[in-house]
């Protein structure tokens, strides 16, 4: 059940390149946060914002006592982000969380190697996942690409933590040269081999489209993170729909991303 | 200590609300979603999501863009239809004693009556809003709204058919709103809801593109109140039947101002997706704020602006 | 080094203006008090202040008040009068050189004719705005603007005794703007320029009392730019003669929005107020904007927004 | 001639209920400025505040250079007010000024005992006049009302620089109990028998009625600080006027406070 609350900004860290850190306090959302879930943040004057905007809750912050806080990822990119990246430790938000279904991790009885894939802003979700997954994590592979370096703040923080990273950038200044997908279907083949692998996803539209066909077509099991602009994000207003593959009748033809989601299973949308 | 405020106000068709704050149609869900934020009976009332008589898909989207002090939206009236609303929405309500306002939306008359008819004594429905003003669906409502004799046809047709209280909704989107709230009312409306979202369209300039699907989506949110309040003071002194205001309402003056230009009772909207809980919260803030000045009874404050001179 | 980007645009009736970006009525004076913020002939053009046959005193304080995102105004076409405008602003204007458009208010054909008369062989007019859309005076041109009829009827009596290029300034408070469009450009209209401002009221809840002497003024800014701009979109596929985007205008992309829904140049005019010289630092953004997008031509932009499937 | 500019806050000092001193520099506006003129300040955004607010310039700050900043008091009252009550040294304003016709001092000719009479906020512009008065300001009278001991933010300032200082409170929580209008008839009355007193004054329109009404009935000069809402403040939008009482045609029914005052003679114009 989400919480809607008036919560203190705890720390805002400038990553470079527009990209911030902001940890905000709230102990329930933050013991209930599933990796893939994610809150909606406003100023709380609907006169300074009329609606609110999502965020993946990307980090849980524990203290002694257990969970505490928990840190959004964010890129500045309109009026929303770049009054959130104004403000300063004490500075109260109007949060809703955590809200959504998050990525299913694999079963015990039917482990996976998990492939987690994230373009840009898209890393969001990740830290918690691989905080989540706890020691499979050094199993896991990251595949994270970007425009540019800088595109990739968080790319040090799995370094340590996962099996294999892999950066590409379209631009090459850090690791490969171009888009994801090449190393993906590497991966993918080797997937195929090893079986039992399984691919998570995140990032802009026609990346989450080219990660779907690639594991669509090897029949990998494939979990994507959508965003789709949001009014409300529990399901009310209907905003931020995507098709469904399989719709049962006419009310059923769009799924809501923020409840529905945001994260599916490649087979069930269109994209 | 003072005595208790009456918020209570009568809608007309002998419908008393608990008070003067419900929420606006579309905004609200199907009531049930905002538990998790609010006691459904502290309410003056839901007004549910556009019903049709059968299940509808919606435009795809983008569905929704900001904009100053508002948003668009071009939701296209996805719904479940009137059989499921019956079936799965209105038992549920109904156990929470709330009080149900079932907005209706249709294509041309008969579905209008259609959703009239299934709904007629069916238990827990306390009045009918027929949206005529939906500017997001091609031969919607929208179009009917427009022309004050499409008005009253659509009003009259339900009118025969149906008992419950019967409110009808106005775009605001006309040369004269007067005309068309002179022909519901005449054509057996018990009330009047004004007003639904203004036509807007918002373009990605970099993908030289509208950024909805359908192109263009309706206004709402603070941008439109003063039109709203316009809109509600010209009808106030036109017709006699009550009127329900809403456009753009986020806190306790807003509702007041409704008020005074004549709304009996208000409908807060877009703000319910900022805040889930802020209708109920400012039943409250309304009730402090005539113990503040003095009002005892809400219903003093309706249609109670002094015009200079 | 590139070469630089065109921005001349072609209104019509053989008026080709500088660059797209003009500043609209009533939010530029007569020009010359913005001297000291920006050179007047770096502007498409000016739109004067709505000029009446004789000096009009306009409406009782208060006049304005903010909204969200937008304000209201009832000023109620104060004004100088014809032949003032012609004797004390119009040389000036004229030795700098500036493209001066003459925005025209009467409270019938007599008087759009008498202005037009007046104004006939006048050196420094470059273009009539026939306001038939003025919300804030009775018996205005508001009532004309709302009736295709009328406006056909004013905008055929100026043209028969006036040789200057003609716009038409609509109002967007009325239920099928594009008949009202093409009802002026069928009688004569050189150009069309939208849009007007929308009815609204606000209301003093402490003092009980509107805001406005007036009671409703008209609404500008940012607020209404979504619904300019689908009224601008509507009529541009409904009719063949250029248009004047306006509405809330206050950023390149603004501009940019309003030309590539079908806009042949713009007007700015709340924004103005908050910054003198901004219609000129946006006709330099306009420029940089299409070195940017590898657009030579500002031309190019108009109407090219490309509509998906 | 008027400079619109974007200037620095320079200072930002809370002088309890609600009422703020902002400091903002702008060397040329502080040398130009009248006692009565105002500035246009705005945040520059016109998405965040669409229409500047006037304030009158409060005083002028001056260096070994000459004055390179001036100070705006002000009462927080609605949101553009609540905005700038949060802005720190360093922020960036937008800022027209100096603006209208200030106070016109008595001419050296023939002088007069200036009595400055302010209600609550429409003290603002009595520093920067006290300052310009110079020595005379010895023999100025300053009557200063508001409701409560809180609403006379500025009552010490006075008290050294001029002859007389009353204050008058509603609730009689400091100096007299009641309106200005008690003390400011028997200065009159003293005025009338000393010859050549003027009155200055600035506040509510109610009192700035009834200061005008008792001056006129005994033909004392009386200049009046209007205020009216305003959008541009330099006299394009028409939105400000006042009656004139001697129109000489229909465009001059009305006067614009923000060109053809604030400053007026209670002769000129319909309260
Ligand atoms: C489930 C979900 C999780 C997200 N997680 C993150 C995250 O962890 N970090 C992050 O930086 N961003 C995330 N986003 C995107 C983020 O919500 C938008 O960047 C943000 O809303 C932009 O707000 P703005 O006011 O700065 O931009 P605006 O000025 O509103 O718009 C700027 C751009 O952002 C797009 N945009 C605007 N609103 C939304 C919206 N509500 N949803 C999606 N796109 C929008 C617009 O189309 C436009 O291109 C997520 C989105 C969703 C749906
Ligand atoms: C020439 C002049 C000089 C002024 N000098 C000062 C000063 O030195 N110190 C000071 O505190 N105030 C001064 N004012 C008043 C000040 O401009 C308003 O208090 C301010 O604009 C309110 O802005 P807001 O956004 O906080 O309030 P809003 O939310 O806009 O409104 C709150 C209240 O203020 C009134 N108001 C709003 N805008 C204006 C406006 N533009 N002009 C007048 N009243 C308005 C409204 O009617 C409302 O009652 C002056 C006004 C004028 C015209
Ligand atoms: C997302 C959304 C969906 C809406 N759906 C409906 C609807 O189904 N039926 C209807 O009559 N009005 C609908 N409306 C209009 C609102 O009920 C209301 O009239 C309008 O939003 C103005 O109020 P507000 O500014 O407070 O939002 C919808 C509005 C929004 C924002
Ligand atoms: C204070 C004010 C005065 C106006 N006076 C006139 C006028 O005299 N004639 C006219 O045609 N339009 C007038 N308008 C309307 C504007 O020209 C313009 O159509 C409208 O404000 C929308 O543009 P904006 O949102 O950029 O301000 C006025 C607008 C304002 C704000
Ligand atoms: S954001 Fe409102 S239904 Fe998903
Ligand atoms: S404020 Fe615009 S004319 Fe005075």
């Amino acid at each position: 059940m989400p919480e809607n609350i008036t919560a203190q900004v705890e720390e805002q860290q400038a990553l470079g390149g527009d990209y911030h850190l902001l940890r905000i306090a709230g102990p329930t959302i933050a013991a209930a946060a599933r990796a893939g879930q994610f809150v909606m943040l406003g100023l709380g004057d609907p006169g300074e914002m009329l609606i609110r905007r999502p965020f993946s809750i990307a980090r849980v912050i524990e203290s002694a006592e257990g969970p505490v806080a928990f840190e959004i990822l964010y890129k500045v990119v309109g009026r929303g982000t770049l009054a959130f990246s104004r403000l300063r430790p004490g500075a109260a938000m109007s949060v809703l969380g955590p809200l959504g279904r998050g990525f299913w991790l694999p079963a015990p009885e039917a482990p996976c190697r998990p492939i987690l894939v994230a373009g840009g802003i898209g890393i969001a979700p990740f830290p918690l996942f691989v905080q989540q997954l706890g020691p499979a994590a050094r199993h896991a592979e990251v595949i994270y690409g970007g425009r540019s370096a800088v595109d990739l703040p968080l790319a040090q923080w799995f370094e340590p933590r996962c099996g294999t990273l892999t950066l590409a950038t379209e631009d090459g200044t850090e690791g490969l040269r171009g888009r994801i997908t090449a190393p993906l279907e590497q991966a993918l083949d080797r997937a195929d081999e090893q079986e039992g692998s399984c691919v998570f996803a995140c990032g802009p539209h026609p990346m989450l489209a080219a990660v779907a066909r690639l594991c669509l077509e090897r029949q990998i099991p494939c979990q994507l993170a959508l965003e789709e602009t949001m009014a409300c994000g529990f399901g009310v207003c209907l905003g931020c729909v995507v098709p469904r593959r399989h719709p049962t009748d006419a009310f059923d033809r769009f799924a809501r991303v923020c409840t529905e989601g945001p994260v599916f299973d490649a087979r069930e949308i269109v994209l | 200590m003072s005595t208790p405020v009456n918020l209570e106000v009568d809608l007309g068709a002998g419908l008393i609300l608990r008070n003067p704050v419900l929420t606006a149609s579309g905004t609200f869900g199907y009531g049930l979603e905002f538990e998790p934020f609010v006691d459904l009976r502290r309410l003056g009332g839901i007004v549910v999501k556009g019903i049709s008589p059968r299940p509808r898909a919606g435009n795809p989207p983008p569905r929704l863009v900001e904009t100053p002090s508002g948003m668009l939206n071009a939701i296209g009236l996805q719904n479940v239809g009137v059989e499921r609303f019956i079936d799965d929405k209105l038992p549920p309500l109904r156990e929470r004693d709330a009080t149900v306002v079932v907005n209706v939306f249709g294509q041309g008359t008969e579905d209008y009556v259609a959703v009239a008819e299934a709904l007629d004594g069916k238990p827990g429905v306390a009045a009918l809003e027929l949206n005529l003003s939906c500017p997001n669906v091609a031969h919607g409502g929208f179009l009917i709204g427009k022309s004050p004799k499409a008005v009253a046809e659509v009003t009259a047709a339900v009118r025969r058919v149906s008992r419950l209280p019967l409110w009808v909704k106005l775009t605001p989107n006309v040369s004269e709103i007067v005309d068309i709230a002179a022909a519901a009312a005449d054509a057996g409306a018990d009330a009047l809801s004004l007003v639904n979202t203004y036509v807007g369209m918002v373009v990605d300039v970099e993908r030289r593109r509208p950024v909805l699907a359908n192109l263009t989506g309706g206004l709402s949110g603070p941008a439109i109140r003063p039109m709203a309040v316009a809109a509600v003071y010209q009808v106030a002194r036109a017709v006699k039947i009550p009127l329900i205001g809403m456009g753009g309402i986020v806190c306790v003056r807003d509702i007041v101002e409704f008020l005074l230009v004549g709304a009996s009772a208000v409908q807060v909207g877009t703000a319910s997706f900022n805040e889930p809980g802020i209708a109920a919260r400012l039943v409250d803030e309304l009730a402090a704020w005539c113990r503040d000045h003095g009002v005892d009874d809400v219903r003093e404050l309706v249609g109670a602006i002094e015009i200079p001179r």
